[in-house]
């Protein structure tokens, strides 16, 4: 394994001690490891709240910050928090005005929540929830108990954050979330594996030269590996069954994330992204806002993650309003 | 050890399970790699450290706050999918284990709670190749020798070898829960690495029960 | 080779195409490839300007926009732009303040600056110019020109252009460039190869379990490859090697910051950067401010460089000044 | 051709130099491979592909037109170290290179301002083991051949002798400048790529000059 490391036994408060260190102004570390914003956000404001394994850097906590997230649970490396940490994080978020639990659809996370959202109930916080679940390539939108939340969740934390800035109630930036989640799409094609930092083994095993389109999910969307091609191929791919998914239409917008998922390059994710308008715009689809990035990574993992979200006036603001945090500023 | 289950009696089961996770975490990890991420073995030592630890800070009062503390212990360990499972399991045994000890019928009834528990927090049933593959096995053993009147050394050892049982059947199983149902088909031939750790509980449970302290 | 890419002769335009879509509220392309702020800079403000090869995504181009850059030269892959697009950045960024030109000390780059600042002499434009050197691996201070110029360049575009956001002149804007040149070092540590995207091939060979300190430069700060060691005593190895050339003591403070080459993970610059912090201040030394990101990256390459600058009481108000580019922004 | 090379000649002989790096690109990247980052023909296959547009797209009036327009395309095609170096060689040829046509001792001319204009531009000297290694050899055997009275032809032939044999006794130097520098004594053994590049120039236009159009 070629990796900086040190005792495995400590990779996850070391990182953070790092993290905290390098958006000193932005975030701090709080309680049994709980990130937060460095300066507060007024009580009559909904908070937002999430969590998730760590070793996907700079998710989650990067999103911590003006506009998007209060608090964030990063959990040991690839697995969730334990409940007892994230009923912390909720009471440490907890204010007249309510806290939105952002959920990725992982089972361990989702199992966590659960427990915790119960005893936070019964603590008579005043919390909601919402699970993003936008990965097309496990489950059918008919059918999503199996779909994954991947790098769309920045979506829901960007719009719905931004409604909690705005003074907007709990419910309404419930309604927010749950509009962008239902209106967008992920799908993630993977050419070479990561090593498990912990146990420096390779996660996944893939022979030089070709990819997966669905990321070893059931493959519903693509199948089992394929021999690479080139970006506009993939790119193609890709846009043409996430169209699909959401049932994009010409004269529609859409936001398009290109998110790299650790060793592949941002050169190569702006000629995806390239692409992608070019895609869209064949199909009478305007690409009104676009991104690329590593916003949330598997490691050294090569491959990229592509998310489409329709857009309309409500979102374009939303998306607009500006934030800043460790991982994403917009001004 | 008595014809009832006591505190101490309780605390050297829970020490011994953790002993037996313990030796087997690099079988658990192995297991889970081939369709899982391959720390199951990394996350239930942790689980199983944090328990340990719970045990030896502080004293607890009886048995169902002994294993309310394992519970906590575990839910608090970040264990990704397994940390939750097995924790609330031994937060609903507590809320089932009435009384100062457990015979065979109570210990019955504090486990029935805890899987109960469990199958409050999935959607996974019997068949799914997850821990309940081991863990309903185990815990229908044991209701059935309470039941029949048998005295709860004699139980546990029943429910120990339906949880082994269930942990070996369970390679022939397709998996359908937890990050192996991405592998469909592929996931039949090993067995679940969950069930594997169910199946060293309780002969943690098994062990610790038969010495004497 | 594992990359997502089309015709390798196209690589630079279209991976410009997706950059300015990916940031169109911030840059926009123009002229032949150059890449300047969408929003110009008043022309009583003294424009920055630089220039060198692509590859090494988010940089250069990145870093223009409000507090840093007006203008930058995107070269073709690994290699420098050609004099003429220089002297037509050159031209573009003219105005009565003055221009100052920030050339990495690289053979193409130094060339290709000579040859135009000579035009634009000529041409009598009122240009200045720095050459950042700042690779302690590969020269003493007493004789630099062998120092290649290294992520540091980051340093001075922030810096000068917070200097030239403030209205100063070029003169001073110059003196602020080369006091944050002479108090800058960088050491770079490599751990894998980077594959060269146009010819598919690696561009240095490593050893799995192998770490090459001063990345195959004369090796006079750690010679040769060597076995990779843990994070923290490769931070070690690193600051003392920096602080030494730097002459930093006891009492002073400095601005750390950690660049990931390309596949070496966010999560492992947080931990070296935590130990870094810790190394200086066994030394008696203040990290002033911090930063982690992969910000100058070589491809897929695993390592990262740390560079290290004496900060006093002016350069912190111009590092904490604002700026909103497409790849730091501070506020 | 007659004693003096005129437009025509001229731009047959960059072409043919054209036609001789394009054909050697896959050789010149090669030798950029031991100590370099391997894209010397890549590099000089864009410069000399950017000469042959220049030269189609717009006719020069004279010899001094033809050598500066081809110097400002190779200077525009972004390549790196080489680009400069090898487009100030041309557009100080234009410079030095007075009249219509050039007979032996005005070509030597041209090419001492050339070579003039490279080490302008670098600190690298004879032996630094750069393209200096064939590029004044060339030269030198060229103003040699035009003193002694040689004809245009035979001088260009001895200036292409002279830039082979540079290209092939610079394998026995030791880098100093250029990025093979950092090799220190390892990039000892194979020929500098940049004076490959100049023996394949020379040698084009000799080929150039001597066909007749
Ligand atoms: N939804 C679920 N329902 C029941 N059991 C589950 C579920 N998800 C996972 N498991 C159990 O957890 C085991 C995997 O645990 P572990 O590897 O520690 O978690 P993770 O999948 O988060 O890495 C599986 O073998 C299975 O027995
Ligand atoms: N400073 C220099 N002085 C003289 N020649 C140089 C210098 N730097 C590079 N060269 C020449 O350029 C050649 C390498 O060209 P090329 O590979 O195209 O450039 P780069 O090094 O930018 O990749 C070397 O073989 C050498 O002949
Ligand atoms: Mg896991
Ligand atoms: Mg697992
Ligand atoms: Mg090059
Ligand atoms: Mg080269």
């Amino acid at each position: 394994m070629n990796k900086f490391l040190n005792d495995p036994a400590h990779l996850v408060p070391e990182l953070l001690e790092g993290f905290a260190l390098a958006h000193a102004g932005t975030v701090r570390l709080t309680g049994s490891r709980l990130v937060t914003r460095a300066r507060g956000k007024p009580a009559d404001k909904v908070a937002l709240v999430t969590l998730g394994g760590s070793g996907h850097e700079p998710a989650l906590s990067g999103y911590v910050g003006e506009g998007m997230l209060d608090v964030s649970v990063p959990g040991e490396i690839f697995a969730a928090p334990g409940p007892p940490r994230v009923l912390e994080a909720l009471r440490l978020a907890n204010r007249p005005a309510g806290v939105l639990l952002v959920v990725l659809n992982h089972e361990g996370d989702v199992l966590s929540s659960n427990v915790a959202l119960e005893l936070a109930q019964k603590e008579g916080l005043k919390v909601r929830s919402v699970l993003t679940r936008e990965d097309i390539s496990a489950g059918t939108r008919a059918d999503p108990a199996e779909r994954r939340g991947l790098v769309g969740c920045l979506l829901v934390f960007k719009m719905a954050g931004a409604a909690a800035e705005a003074g907007r109630s709990l419910e309404q930036c419930l309604e927010v979330a749950e509009g962008v989640e239902r209106n967008m799409a992920t799908l993630a094609v993977a050419v070479s594996p990561a090593t498990h930092p912990a146990t420096g083994q390779p996660i996944s095993t893939l022979a030089a030269g070709e990819m997966v389109i669905g990321m070893g999910q059931h493959g519903e969307a693509g199948g089992g590996s394929r021999r690479l091609l080139s970006a506009d191929e993939t790119a193609d791919i890709m846009v043409e069954a996430l169209v699909q998914d959401l049932g994009l239409a010409s004269g529609e917008e859409a936001l398009a994330l290109v998110n790299g998922a650790g060793a592949t390059t941002l050169m190569e994710q702006y000629i995806v992204l390239r692409r992608v308008r070019r895609s869209l715009e064949e199909r009478g689809i305007r690409l009104a806002r676009a991104l690329a990035g590593s916003f949330l990574t598997v490691q050294e993992m090569g491959g990229f993650q592509l998310c489409l979200c329709r857009m309309n006036r409500e979102r374009l603001a939303l998306w607009d309003a500006p934030c800043h945090t460790p991982a994403l500023s917009i001004r | 050890m008595p014809r009832a289950i006591g505190r101490e009696d309780l605390e050297r089961m829970l020490r011994s399970a953790a002993r037996q996770v313990l030796e087997g975490r690099a079988e658990l990890s192995r297991l889970d790699s081939f369709g899982g991420d391959g720390d199951h073995g990394t996350t239930m030592a942790r689980a199983m450290q944090s328990v340990l630890a719970a045990l030896d800070a502080a004293p607890a009062a009886g048995v169902n706050d002994l294993l309310r503390s394992a519970g906590w212990a575990i839910m608090g360990c970040d264990g990704g999918a397994a940390g939750p499972l097995f924790g609330s399991f031994f937060l609903a045994c507590a809320e089932g284990a009435a009384g100062e000890t457990l015979d065979a019928a109570a210990l019955a009834r504090a486990c029935e709670a805890g899987l109960a528990g469990v199958k409050k927090n999935t959607r996974a049933r019997l068949g799914d190749k997850t821990l309940l593959d081991a863990l309903e096995p185990a815990v229908s053993a044991l209701r059935a020798a309470a039941d029949s009147g048998t005295e709860v050394l004699a139980a546990l050892e029943r429910a120990a070898g339906a949880a082994a049982e269930g942990a070996r059947a369970s390679a022939r199983l397709r998996a359908r829960f937890g990050r192996a149902k991405n592998l469909g088909e592929r996931s039949v031939g090993q067995p679940d690495p969950g069930a594997a750790s169910v199946a060293l509980i309780f002969r943690g449970f098994l062990l610790g029960g038969q010495s004497d302290g």
